[in-house]
């Protein structure tokens, strides 16, 4: 990716930006988030397929927003994040540069917002292929199993919230679970806590989830939660015929409605 | 009490834990279908594992549960009435099969839990609870108990150690009366030692952690902690697979006229850990929360507690979602 | 502590006979924190009243419920009570035990049982209960209303009428609207200017109006009571105090060839220019985008001409800024013009023309002086064709609505023709004939009967010319589906009504809904027709639908008392059952993280931003905020609110979440 | 389990559902006594933590009733509500909580009767079901975990 | 430029002359020509009222074919074909599973990415920029210009000129020089439903096209659709037969007009 690494090189050198968010790779090999404001260190960033971690929850981040106008390496679940967090006011067009890459890891051109959202509107915004077989397979279970399996999965949960700290989407200074008049959300890590946890979360991602799987993958116990929100967004896509993410001037799905949105259960 | 080696043969190992799964609860770990490795109470001899590097999540929570009960209560129309725990309840347990950075940790805990006034639930737990530790003949990159003065096959917090053999039988050094209970109640099982050759691993040295805690002192403004916790997405994964972490929360929940207090974990790495209802907060960004981390384990622990607050196990860092490696950054520390 | 106050009634019978009262006020007695329990027989009788009033001051009672009928029949009653007795009225919860519970189920222990959950819940609610003030807004009394067409005319003069100042703002030069274009009125066949113009005279003289015509609103900020609106008067080129509506320049100006906007087209005016003979105000204004002195930089014969030297080129739009209390929205409709109906030739052929046109071909004052001409060639038309519903009823083309006044203007088209024309003949193509009205559906049958206009029921699939006449190809429903073809020398669609373009934008601009035709929406379609989901902005007219002149005027009457009745109080009152967004101390200041979502969820737009800033003036942090005076109360955001950082006074999280947990558990 | 008295809450909003069930009681039409009331403003008001709060305090059973849709007092507020249970629904059926156990449904002021055959028929549902073991089961395990050291 | 084309059955048998002049255009334009290898029916006689999948498995494969063999516009002369292919490739964009099920059907990948062009898009997006350059001779004729069906319609699938009084060929035909007449019957049928099991009525309904374009004077009507072509022309016996006319008015192929 010398593309990369000779763009955010530019881009410090002219200070158009004072920071690139990107990915390196660490000491024992592992890849992770690096944030460069020297141009000499440019060449620290690496972009290959192991390249998963959804960067923009950074964008909100206060030490990260320090460093001023912020670049930030962006495959397409960020872009769509960047989209988000702009429509939900966390984020300014003008703080960011992009550094988009395509499905086949090419930089991109993308100089502005619109070509972004060109960009993401012709991207395929569906699921992510591997999970799209977990859910089908869960969405196989009948009603019991499904009780059964999501009862042992969250039995796992230590309520780390790596699952929401992960989340560019979960960006609230104090999260519902975080409240206690009246406490919405029992504090210990017990299977029952667990479950309306996850249920709260899954549904204020509703319509703003953007499939990057972020959540599943932060997870240190390996519950699975992203299929959760993964669920919804098909389910979004299903009566609403939208996909989050796609324009930076996006009305969220629960936060609007159409008089006739269909629904079969409501008699 | 003076420790002793007897060999047990592998045979006998199912039969020891067969044994002792008769008329306890012993908490041994198993490989999960998800490839997790976790600890489970009584699984069959066949599931247990011991070929594995580290479990997800680390044992303490056999004397540190995430969630304990601390007493029940009634609200009536004049008065309150308040029911003890009933501390008879808590079983007694053998941990098997844990590694001695886990085992370690017991005393790092019992330097927190009781330091002046002993914890009495954690104490019962600990009271009631005998370990059958197993060196670590594997180990990764992420290990490094030698370089906070643990070693593969640290005695400290078993009562039985056991060992691998070339052969695959166990040394088994009986290190405390607890162990010595259990090694008389199956005395069969135990045999002379032989000169067969154990297998222990090699866990490279990477720090010197007199070094850190003699740097982290005037190290409290260095521009270290931001550089290198930007990264630092603040969840408390590290804090809650930690066999060290003790940090916890206490909360009532009244249902009606009943009601319960309890104390579940916490970790410091949450923005809200440290909140006052002013609205002020001390650690306002991850950077204080990180140093907060590394400070109290290698700086105020060894300081007040006389122990380090870390064992080695690099959980925090194969757990962490963003890599926040923290023997990479203890290495670097202290080299500043 | 909560001491907590709780009066069961019997309601004589009502609830007794079902609800063992006494048990009721027993179990509930014992409960914690509830320091008197009652029973009596009428609590909203005096003596019950009084009960209450008295056990407030002698228990030091800190809440009360009151256990009931319904809270919709007399929580303002027990409410009230409360205040006398010293505790503040949003302290008093009511348990529905009558409608909800005794009347609704035999007489059991369950009954009984579930009369005691229902109060328990109640007390559980009471203690969190906050004690709130009633919220007081501000009125400026100066109404608003927007376009002067007979709509806006009627309710401004209502208005004014009462005694309150009006501002009316008219985009046009000329108030009078579509009215003023019309020939004869169904169904009396009066002459539509003679009805209009004193009207007309009478805005521009009443004290009481201001009127600005040729003006536009430029935005609208503010609530009910206290909008800040900003009006672009736009420059007619012409000191106004100085014109004496002589009319010199209009005659002079070299520039004659411009399409008559009142005309419908159908005639020419000049570029400086009086839209009709009686508008008013009678002064005239220069089209800028026509006079050749603002296109070529020369000419300037007006202000030549001009014996008062009234003419100011160099005028400027004028930006005025105003404090309204009320609107009125009355900007009329459109009707769909040209390009819709190419199968129709509307546009290609001179003799196909709309409703509007021939309203001005058969006025007195249209460009024929009412001979109905074609205007192709000036002809008297001897065939004439009225297709009714074109456009409209027609889901394909997306009007799926019935234009309303179609059928009734097309008969009296029909009926005026034949007056004029006696020996044409008048074909008139429908889908049905709605004619619901006082002496409408008379007024078809006259039209029918005694003036011989051949009704075909059917639709018209093409027009088109041939050999100089109008091919009008049809179909007959009535008659087995014949095809029809009549040969006409003149077509009139009765086109459909539609919003009036910037319909959209207006409701943008005063954050009125509005429907998918670009319809200005009523808050609710019975109960609510001149209201809008803002308050304080009320509808007049063909902007809501197409409406005929009585229809309209009657709304516009109907939203005038609305003002009025707003305007006769000194301040608002509300209930303070609002929403609030939670303020911390810094450096959070709101758990609040700003996302905005709240604000497409308010069907009030009553959620603004606050900027908490630094001293030298940076934005620290942007949070929501509750504009008391619009929020109604629904607790939509409340809900949709992630971080839980808005709450509703009255359905707080922390009460519903009480009783939730007080109905389903043990006490 | 003929003594099985279900317990049923309903979250109702307060212009069109707890006035139709004013017009019940007015009407005095009967219906089972299982069902307890819980009033809002609006179902744009209800939060959809406070049907899972319903089941972990031991509800066999929920209604959720409002306006008609173009009924709402508010105009929008059932709208957003309906968006809401849709999702909410989608997601209790992926993850296999029983939403056979909720009734979801429009009641306006004028349907007295209607609120009637509701409630009943949502009562005879839930008795049919039993009670709702499989939830209250999880919440009270989740009790016993705390106890042993999970 | 590379496009294919896609003749269908009547380009390669009774409108013959329809297909020679879109070819040599085609190459006194120097734009050249890939036909669908291995086409087959378009399935616009009875296929849509039998059995919808037939109806679109049909289209689907000359579509499929089109896009297998990198093929990004296509070029459909006759009408019939042009809306079958337009219509398949609108249903299965709605409906995604029913593409799964015809992809299935057919065999064969289908994505719905190629641009479907009628005749006088084509003409109108490569021919007309270099008509000045190559413009031998102007049509100065007045011509009738006839539409018929399929071209317009269903309007909201097509998405092609307005389905009342159409333009895009009038537009076309002026910029040749011609002048097209003001003509009602641009769009009315022509029978072609009855082409061969009721030719009185074809005879009939095309004779009133005919009549009026006669009435009005016109040179030439010109047609884009080898079925109107076909009854407006090959039928003429019959219609002059029929209403007892002796009309003579040419019918000419809107490529054919250009060639001129």
């Amino acid at each position: 990716m010398d593309n990369l690494v000779k763009r955010a090189k530019e881009l410090l050198e002219n200070k158009t930006v004072q920071v690139v968010i990107g990915y390196e790779a660490g000491p024992t090999g592992v890849i992770r988030p690096a944030f460069i404001t020297d141009p000499e260190k440019a060449g620290k960033l690496i972009y290959n397929d192991k390249c998963d971690q959804n960067l923009a929850v950074y964008l909100t981040k206060k030490e990260v927003k320090n460093f001023g106008k912020m670049a930030i390496v962006a495959t397409l679940p960020v872009m769509r994040s960047i989209m988000m967090l702009i429509s939900e006011q966390q984020l300014f067009a003008e703080s960011i540069v992009v550094l988009g890459i395509s499905a086949d890891g090419n930089l991109l051109d993308i100089a502005d917002i619109n070509i972004m959202q060109g960009y993401i509107e012709k991207s395929d915004l569906s699921n992510p292929e591997k999970y799209k077989a977990l859910l089908a397979e869960l969405n196989k279970l009948n009603p019991e199993e499904k009780f059964a399996y999501w009862q042992k999965e969250l039995s796992k949960c230590i309520k780390c919230y790596a699952c929401r700290q992960a989340c560019p989407m979960c960006y609230c200074t104090r999260c519902t679970v975080e409240v206690n008049q009246p406490q919405w959300i029992p504090v210990q890590a017990n299977t029952h806590g667990n479950m309306e946890w996850h249920i709260l979360r899954a549904m204020h991602l509703a319509g703003r989830c953007i499939s990057c799987g972020e959540c599943g993958r932060a997870c240190p116990v390996g519950i699975p939660c992203h299929l959760l929100t993964m669920q919804l967004t098909d389910q979004v896509y299903t009566y609403f015929k939208v996909y989050a993410g796609t324009s930076d001037k996006m009305n969220s799905v629960l936060s609007t409605f159409e008089p006739n949105d269909k629904e079969s259960f409501i008699i | 009490m003076e420790t002793t080696r007897k060999l047990i043969r592998k045979q006998s190992v199912e039969k020891l834990y067969n044994a002792l799964t008769s008329n306890r609860q012993v908490y041994a770990p198993v490989v999960a279908a998800d490839k997790q490795i976790e600890y489970r109470y009584n699984p069959g001899f066949a599931e247990v594992t011991f070929g594995h590097i580290r479990s997800t999540l680390s044992v303490k929570n056999v004397v540190f549960p995430k969630v304990e009960n601390l007493f029940f209560y009634t609200n009536a129309r004049s008065e309150s009435t308040i029911t003890d725990i009933d501390m008879s309840r808590i079983p007694e347990v053998v941990l098997w099969g844990a590694h001695p950075c886990d085992n370690a940790a017991f005393d790092t805990l019992r330097s927190i839990f009781c330091w002046d006034i002993k914890d009495e639930f954690f104490s019962k737990r600990l009271e009631k609870l005998a370990v059958i530790g197993l060196s670590c003949h594997l180990s990764d990159e992420y290990c490094f108990c030698t370089s906070v003065g643990l070693s593969p096959d640290s005695k400290k917090g078993s009562d039985i150690l056991l060992s691998l053999l070339k052969n695959g039988d166990y040394h088994a050094d009986i290190l405390t009366e607890k162990g010595n209970e259990i090694v008389k109640s199956a005395a069969d099982l135990f045999e002379t030692v032989s000169d067969e050759k154990e297998v222990i691993t090699e866990v490279k040295q990477k720090f010197s952690h007199e070094q850190v805690t003699s740097k982290l002192s005037a190290a409290f403004e260095h521009p270290f902690w931001v550089e290198n916790s930007l990264r630092c997405i603040g969840c408390g994964a590290c804090a809650y697979v930690c066999p060290t972490c003790a940090c916890f929360d206490i909360q009532d929940e009244t249902r009606g006229k009943n009601g319960k207090r309890y104390r579940s974990w916490d970790s410091c790495g949450f923005g809200l850990f440290t909140l006052h209802t002013s609205g002020h907060n001390p650690r306002e960004v991850q950077s204080q929360r990180w140093r907060q981390r590394i400070m109290h384990k290698f700086s105020y622990m060894p300081e007040r507690n006389e122990s380090l607050g870390c064992v080695g196990c690099g959980r925090c860092s194969s757990g962490c979602p963003v890599d926040m490696n923290i023997a990479e950054q203890l290495e670097a520390l202290q080299n500043i | 502590m909560a001491r907590i106050g709780v009066f069961v009634c019997h309601c004589g019978e009502n609830i007794s006979a079902t609800v063992d009262c006494g048990k009721v006020a027993d179990t509930i007695g014992k409960l914690k924190h509830v320091a008197y329990s009652t029973e009596y027989k009428y609590m909203c009788s005096d003596p019950g009243q009084t009960l209450i009033k008295d056990a407030i001051r002698e228990h030091k009672l800190t809440g009360v419920v009151v256990s009931a009928c319904s809270p919709r029949m007399h929580e303002p009653t027990f409410r009230k009570a409360c205040a006398e007795g010293g505790l503040n009225p949003f302290l008093c919860e009511m348990a529905n035990l009558r409608e909800h519970c005794s009347w609704v189920h035999e007489k059991n222990e369950l009954t009984t049982e579930k009369a005691i959950d229902i109060i328990r819940t109640q007390v559980e609610k009471v203690k969190l209960n906050s004690a709130l003030q009633p919220i007081r807004v501000p009125v400026t009394k100066t109404s608003m209303v927007i376009g002067g067409g007979i709509a806006g005319i009627q309710a401004a003069l209502d208005i004014a009428n009462c005694g309150h100042k009006v501002v009316m703002v008219e985009r046009s030069p000329s108030i009078g609207g579509h009215m003023s274009q019309l020939s004869e009125t169904f169904p009396t066949l009066d002459c539509s200017q003679c009805i209009l113009t004193p009207r007309m005279v009478e805005v521009a003289q009443h004290p009481n109006i201001t009127l600005y015509t040729y003006a536009e609103v430029e935005s609208v900020e503010g609530f009910i009571g206290n909008f800040k609106v900003k009006i672009r008067k736009k420059a007619k080129s012409l000191d106004e105090k100085a014109c004496t509506g002589c009319g010199l320049c209009t005659t002079k100006c070299p520039q004659k060839k411009i399409p008559n906007e009142f005309e419908q087209g159908m005639g020419m005016r000049p570029a400086i220019y009086v839209p009709f003979p009686q508008a008013v105000p009678n002064r005239p204004v220069i089209d800028k985008e026509h006079c050749t002195y603002y296109i070529k930089g020369k000419c300037k014969v007006c202000e030549i001409v001009c014996p008062t030297k009234a003419i100011r080129f160099d005028q400027p739009d004028e930006i005025l800024d105003l404090e309204i209390g009320a609107i009125v929205v009355s900007t009329g409709f459109d009707i769909k013009h040209a390009d819709f109906f190419p199968e129709y030739g509307y546009g290609k052929y001179k003799d196909v023309i709309d409703g509007l046109q021939f309203e001005r071909l058969a006025s007195a004052s249209g460009p024929t002086a009412g001979a109905i001409l074609r205007p192709s060639d000036g002809q008297v038309p001897k065939n004439i064709v009225f297709i009714a519903c074109a456009g409209s009823r027609d889901p394909a083309k997306g009007i799926a609505y019935c234009s309303k006044i179609c059928c009734m203007y097309t008969a009296k088209h029909a009926m005026l023709y034949k007056h004029k024309v006696h020996e044409g003949n008048a074909h008139v193509f429908y889908m049905d004939i709605r004619s619901g009205g006082k002496n409408y559906d008379e007024f078809v049958r006259r039209a029918i009967e005694e003036d011989y206009v051949n009704y075909i029921r059917g639709r018209v699939s093409t027009v088109y010319e041939r050999d100089g006449k109008l091919i009008v190809k049809g179909v007959d429903t009535l008659l087995g589906a014949q095809p029809v073809e009549i040969v006409a020398d003149m077509v009139v669609l009765a086109t459909a009504g539609v919003a009036n373009p910037g319909a959209e934008e207006l409701a943008q601009k005063l954050h009125v809904s509005y429907d998918s035709h670009k319809f200005f929406a009523e808050a609710h379609p019975k109960l609510k027709p001149v209201e809008t989901n803002t308050a304080g902005i009320f509808l007049a007219g063909a902007c809501q639908n197409p409406k005929d002149i009585p229809d309209s005027v009657s709304q516009a009457s109907g939203a005038a008392v609305k003002v009025a009745a707003l305007f006769s109080q000194n301040g608002l009152t509300r209930e303070p059952l609002v929403a609030f967004v939670n303020r911390t101390a810094p450096p959070m200041y709101s758990t609040c993280v700003g996302c905005f979502l709240c604000q497409s969820v308010c069907p009030y737009q009553a959620i603004e931003r606050e900027d908490f800033k630094t001293r030298d003036g940076k934005i620290i942090k942007t949070v929501a905020k509750i504009n008391e005076g619009l929020c109604q109360g629904c607790g939509t955001c409340v809900a949709l609110c992630r971080s839980k950082s808005i709450d509703l006074y009255g359905y707080s999280n922390n009460q519903v979440y009480a009783e939730v947990v007080a109905l389903l558990n043990e006490f | 389990m003929s003594d099985f008295e279900p317990k049923v809450v309903a979250f109702v909003c307060n212009w069109c559902t707890y006035a139709g069930a004013d017009l019940t009681g007015t009407s005095r039409i009967k219906y089972a006594s299982n069902v307890k009331i819980i009033r809002f403003p609006c179902t744009g008001r209800i939060d959809f933590m406070l049907l899972l709060k319903a089941f972990a305090n031991g509800a066999d059973g929920i209604i959720v009733s409002g306006c008609h849709p173009n009924d709402c007092h508010y105009t929008s507020g059932n709208f957003h509500a309906k968006r809401r249970w849709i999702m909410f629904k989608e997601l209790m059926d992926f993850m296999g909580i029983d939403m056979n156990r909720i009734t979801f449904s429009w009641v306006s002021a004028a349907e007295g009767a209607k609120w009637a055959d509701v409630v009943n028929a949502t009562v005879t549902r839930i008795r049919e079901l039993g009670p709702y073991v499989s939830y209250k089961e999880m919440v009270d395990k989740s009790v016993e975990e705390e106890v042993k050291n999970g | 430029m590379k496009f294919g084309i896609y003749p269908g059955c009547s380009l390669t048998g009774s409108a013959r002359d329809y297909n020679e002049s879109v070819f040599a255009l085609a190459e006194a334009f120097e734009l050249e020509f890939t036909q669908i290898p291995d086409w087959n029916c378009c399935g616009a006689t009875a296929a849509h009222n039998l059995n919808k999948e037939l109806s679109l498995a049909l289209p689907a494969r000359i579509l499929a074919l089109a896009e297998k063999n990198g093929l990004d516009e296509i070029i459909v002369p006759c009408a019939a074909c042009y809306s079958r292919l337009v219509v398949t490739q609108h249903e299965l964009k709605k409906d995604p599973e029913l593409k799964n099920r015809i992809s299935e059907v057919i065999e064969m990948d289908y994505k719905g990415t190629s641009r479907i062009l009628n005749v006088i898009e084509w003409i109108d997006k490569y021919i007309i920029p270099q008509l000045d350059a190559k413009i031998v001779n102007q049509f100065r004729y007045k011509v009738a210009c006839y539409y018929g069906c399929l071209l317009v319609r269903p309007n909201k699938v097509l998405n092609y000129d307005r389905a009342e009084d159409p333009q895009t060929m009038d537009i076309v035909m002026t910029k040749l020089g011609a002048t097209p007449i003001d003509y009602p019957y641009k769009t009315e049928c022509c029978g072609a439903g009855f082409s061969i099991s009721r030719t009185d009525i074809v005879s009939k309904l095309s004779g009133k096209i005919i009549e009026d374009a006669e009435h009005r004077g016109a040179d030439a009507i010109i047609v884009a659709c080898p079925m109107c072509h076909s009854n407006l022309d090959m039928r003429r016996p019959d219609i002059n037969k029929y209403w007892k006319t002796e009309y003579n008015i040419p019918v000419i192929f809107v490529t054919q007009a250009i060639g001129q």
